[in-house]
């Protein structure tokens, strides 16, 4: 029953997901119905600390992944968090940069292959966004992808 | 010789003479028959039986159809005039259609559709109906819609173009309107 | 909710830098707009400072499926953000905003490349732009061809759509009511066994030109709609009669060639698109035609549809496929015209749309 | 009916019509759409002017002259497959307007029929298109008197029994499950009778087909309601409702399943108002 009372509400927000104000309630009503019985219901869990250079970093990668919404949050969810080297929580109010950062993922799926599918696409994911750290933060500007340089049309 | 035929051309077959004539009190129709049957070239016209014709309208719708068919390349029947007479039916099948709407061995009246083109234009009037008179034995009366009205059999009209009963013919001008768009459609509806 | 900010129009010059994967092709392009040089002149043309693309190509036989072609778009992606940069030999700070596409397309590749954006946007701190795919496409080729208020046949892999410009919006008049022309082709091509290299349709054009017989396929015009997939599925059963023993003979007895189905198909589809294309025409009374898509490549298309236009006392214009296929460099152009009037897509909204209609768009740059 | 004669002969590239039918007759031409050019013509196809009328009084003369709507040859198309479709596409819409003329619709009536010219010979309606009509009755009605509700009752007087015969000949069109396709204020005519009243035509059967589904029914009326709208933006409302009044009074003229389909129609009208025809149409 729980189950489609989530669906429920996942179809209702996304009508509303055009005006920004109902936006904004029925995401974070949504948040806090997920919090108590998403981590809870999903048997298969996993939490990984993804550690980067600095702040700015961790919380680039925050920022970019968390736009796209989650397709079947009733079997594959996660959370994300920026958390600083003194494991505290950071936010977006500190500005001056702590050094070394963790990005702490939370993930729970309905089964270890939906769980091992899903944190192998947000590695996916996380895999361009350190390309560019390093193309675009002092990285190399040459590229090879397998060894072979790459050719443009 | 009194001159009551009609001779027209259509607009879209500027080269084409189309001569229209009535018989009455034909007596000779099982002669014509034979002669049009055994290939006689003097026969070249084609003879429509006005027991299935509602007007001149009529008539002239069917050629119409017949010379459209012939500028395609795609007559169904051999020549100009079994092909008017074959224009008539609002069927597909030919021996039916030569045979409902084509004059019968008992035709006791005869209408007669000929075409003048390129060589053998039309000369001289007269001339065509002379050689005319003497193929048909029977009074040439002014051709009009009046004078076909009472040679019209509208039972057999009914039945040659399936008009159902519920469709009263009375009116000639709206029977005319329904069998002309069914010949214009035969094959296509 | 995409913002809009009240901005005068810019008098210095603007650059921009457009990511498109929608499909199959990864496309990286910057442009630079010039301002106009006084109130009623019009805007130089724009310059282009680079354009580079890289398909991901299938073996023959075989279609590209989203999550195969989002791994590609990942592997290249930022190396062709870096390429552009150096071939455009602009740096980084001139770029006044990031544009990518937002939709319509596939779902996995289109949100591959929106990642990569938001993580440029957010490193360089440049504004980020979502594109209409379409709407890129279109007003690319109206800033290439000259040609000022056209009716557009869209016409690619994923799209068929008949559109014209009406009170700041592109209406769509008419549409397939199933698959996309290109889809036709490409799947057509699949049943042949037509190599992918450079693109199916393109090797199906070049096999048309040889062909001789036109055979009878259904032609499916719906009012101002096309369907497509009935011709499919009678062409498909056709190739395999043929190929599988059932040899068919053109009226003069020769035998039916894969080069004669591929004329048939083409003739066949062309001549619908031309013929809904005309219907709009008509009814908004203009004389330009814009092709756009990867099938606006193909010649007989181009020259069919000129055909018709003339004949109405108008001009078909048509781009090459550094413009007509996918690309990038149409999605930084949209999306600069959109920036230059206030337009800024927030993280949040930059969400990516597999429906993204091209009749939503508000066309704040236009207000002819 | 000759609402497009400017624009049709400002227009410089006109496809050829066949030279023995520019010449023998001297035809005007009406307008150009996508697919068809129409001509008026006071030449009958196969009763030439020669033939006095009291030989032939039984035939279907049509003082009002005749239109020609010929579809030319597409010379982007390849020529096999331009030559089926103009075959087709001239057929079809002559046996629509036959099949109508049968069940009593009032449309022009066919009168001939060259398929693979692509022509088709029919009565030309003499009357105004129902667009012209109603502007004209708003301007009179305005003249006479200022106040809104004397021109309302004035309008209910004049313009209402007219939009309801015009529905009333919508319902027989759909009842027999055909489809115009293309219904608009201009394509409905108002054929002046002899005792002076106006009889509701429908003309220009180019893009009609047979369909059983009250969907397709249904967005016949979408268009027409549309097409009030930006012709008769003051009024729109008001006159569709008229229409749809005369559309269901008479539909199936009280026939088994007529209550039925109507309704069906009507609810599906509803799903395409809202859906707006599935995208968005101009005018």
């Amino acid at each position: 029953m729980l189950d489609a009372a989530h669906k429920k509400i996942r179809v209702f927000t996304n009508h509303f997901t055009y005006s920004y104000f109902s936006q904004f309630c029925f995401y974070s009503f949504q948040i806090a119905v997920f919090r108590i019985t998403e981590m809870s219901v999903l048997p298969n869990k996993l939490t990984l600390a993804i550690p980067f250079q600095n702040y700015r970093h961790a919380s680039l990668a925050y920022k970019a992944l968390s736009p796209d919404p989650l397709l079947k949050p009733d079997q594959f969810y996660m959370e994300m968090s920026v958390i600083s080297q003194d494991s505290a929580l950071v936010d977006d109010k500190h500005e001056e940069d702590i050094g070394a950062t963790k990005l702490v993922v939370e993930f729970a799926g309905a089964s270890d292959r939906v769980l091992r599918v899903g944190v192998n696409g947000f590695f996916e994911s996380l895999g361009v966004i350190v390309e560019c750290f390093n193309a675009f933060d002092g990285g190399v500007l040459e590229s090879v992808v397998d060894g072979k340089p790459v050719v443009f049309e | 010789m009194t001159l009551n035929h009609l001779d027209l051309y259509l607009p879209q077959f500027p080269d084409s003479q189309i001569f229209l004539t009535l018989y009455t009190n034909v007596t000779n129709a099982s002669t014509i028959r034979s002669n049009l049957l055994s290939g006689n070239t003097k026969y070249s016209y084609a003879f429509l039986d006005p027991k299935s014709i509602v007007s001149i309208s009529h008539v002239l719708a069917a050629v119409y159809r017949a010379l459209t068919e012939r500028a395609a390349g795609s007559m169904r029947t051999r020549t100009v005039n079994s092909e008017i007479v074959f224009s008539m039916s609002p069927s597909m099948s030919i021996g039916d259609g030569l045979k409902r709407f084509g004059s019968k061995d008992d035709s006791t009246s005869i209408l007669v559709v000929r075409l003048f083109e390129d060589e053998d234009k039309c000369a001289d009037v007269t001339q065509v109906l002379t050689a005319l008179d003497e193929i048909v034995d029977g009074d040439r009366i002014p051709i009009s819609d009046s004078a076909i009205e009472p040679l019209t059999d509208i039972e057999i009209v009914r039945k040659n173009y399936k008009i159902p009963k519920g469709v009263q013919l009375t009116n000639r001008e709206e029977a005319t309107k329904i069998i002309s768009g069914a010949l214009a459609l035969r094959g296509y509806i | 909710m995409p913002s809009r900010i009240q901005v005068p129009e810019p008098e210095r010059e603007t650059i921009a830098i457009g990511l498109e994967g929608s499909a199959n092709k990864l496309g990286v392009g910057i442009i630079r707009h010039f301002p106009r040089p006084n109130k009623n002149s019009h805007r130089p043309p724009a310059q282009i400072l680079s354009n580079i693309r890289h398909t991901y190509i299938t073996p023959p036989g075989e279609g590209f499926l989203p999550r195969d072609t989002a791994k590609h778009h990942r592997s290249y992606v930022v190396k062709l953000v870096q390429q552009a940069l150096k071939q455009s030999g602009i740096p980084i700070d001139d770029i006044d905003c990031v544009c990518f596409t937002q939709g319509p397309g596939m779902g996995a590749p289109l949100q591959s490349v929106a990642i990569a954006a938001r993580t440029i946007s957010l490193m360089w701190d440049k504004p980020l732009v979502g594109v209409n795919h379409c709407v890129g496409h279109i007003e690319m080729g109206r800033e290439i061809t000259g040609a000022t208020n056209p009716v557009v046949l869209y016409v690619s892999g994923g799209n068929t759509q008949v559109i014209a410009y009406s009170h700041q919006r592109y209406r769509i008049f008419g549409e397939t009511l199933d698959i996309a022309v290109g889809n036709c082709l490409d799947r057509f091509a699949r049943t042949l066994h037509i190599p992918n290299d450079p693109s199916p349709g393109y090797n199906i054009e070049q096999l048309a030109r040889k062909g001789k017989h036109y055979v009878e396929l259904p032609y499916t015009v719906k009012g101002m709609d096309v369907s497509m997939s009935g011709i499919l599925a009678f062409i498909d059963g056709l190739a395999n009669d043929i190929f599988g023993g059932k040899a068919k003979y053109a009226d003069d007895g020769s035998e039916i060639t894969r080069e004669d189905l591929c004329f048939s198909l083409q003739e066949t589809i062309f001549a619908m698109l031309v013929e809904i294309t005309e219907r709009a025409m008509a009814h908004v009374g203009s004389q330009q035609v814009l092709i756009v898509g990867g099938v606006g490549c193909n010649e007989r298309l181009q020259e069919m549809m000129g055909i018709m236009a003339r004949d109405r006392g108008g001009a078909v214009y048509a781009t090459d496929e550094r413009f007509c296929i996918d690309n990038g460099i149409m999605i930084a152009h949209a999306g600069l015209l959109a920036y230059e009037t206030g337009y800024r897509t927030s993280l949040e909204d930059s969400v990516c749309t597999q429906r993204f209609r091209t009749d939503e768009v508000f066309l704040a740059w236009r207000n002819d | 009916m000759n609402d497009d004669r400017k624009k049709a002969e400002d227009s410089e590239a006109l496809p050829a019509l066949p030279k023995y039918l520019s010449e023998a007759l001297d035809l005007k031409l009406i307008s150009q759409g996508a697919e068809a050019l129409v001509y008026f013509s006071k030449a009958h196809p196969y009763l030439p002017a020669t033939l006095s009328s009291d030989v032939i009084h039984n035939s279907p003369i049509s003082p009002a002259g005749y239109i020609l709507k010929f579809r030319p040859p597409k010379p982007y198309r390849h020529a096999l497959l331009d030559a089926q479709l103009t075959k087709h596409r001239t057929l079809s819409e002559v046996r629509s307007l036959y099949k109508m003329m049968l069940a009593g619709v009032h449309v022009p009536m066919f009168v001939a029929v060259d398929p693979r010219q692509g022509l088709i010979w029919m009565e030309n309606i003499d009357g105004p298109s129902l667009k012209k009509w109603i502007w004209g009755q708003e301007e009179e009605i305005e003249k006479k008197v200022s106040d809104e509700d004397s021109r309302l009752t004035m309008r209910e007087q004049t313009v209402k029994p007219t939009l309801v015969a015009v529905g009333h000949e919508i319902s027989k069109l759909h009842f027999m499950d055909m489809v115009h396709g293309d219904l608009t204020t201009s394509n409905l005519v108002l054929r002046r009778k002899d005792d002076g009243s106006l009889e509701p035509v429908i003309i220009d059967f180019g893009l009609s087909q047979q369909s059983t589904l009250p969907e397709d029914k249904a967005v016949d009326l979408y268009v027409l309601e549309r097409a009030f709208i930006s012709t008769h933006p003051m009024h729109a409302e008001e006159y569709i409702t008229w229409l749809l009044e005369g559309y269901l009074a008479g539909f199936g003229q009280g026939k088994k399943t007529a209550k039925f389909k109507a309704r069906e129609i009507m609810k599906k009208l509803e799903a395409v108002r809202l859906r707006g025809r599935k995208r968005s149409m101009v005018g």
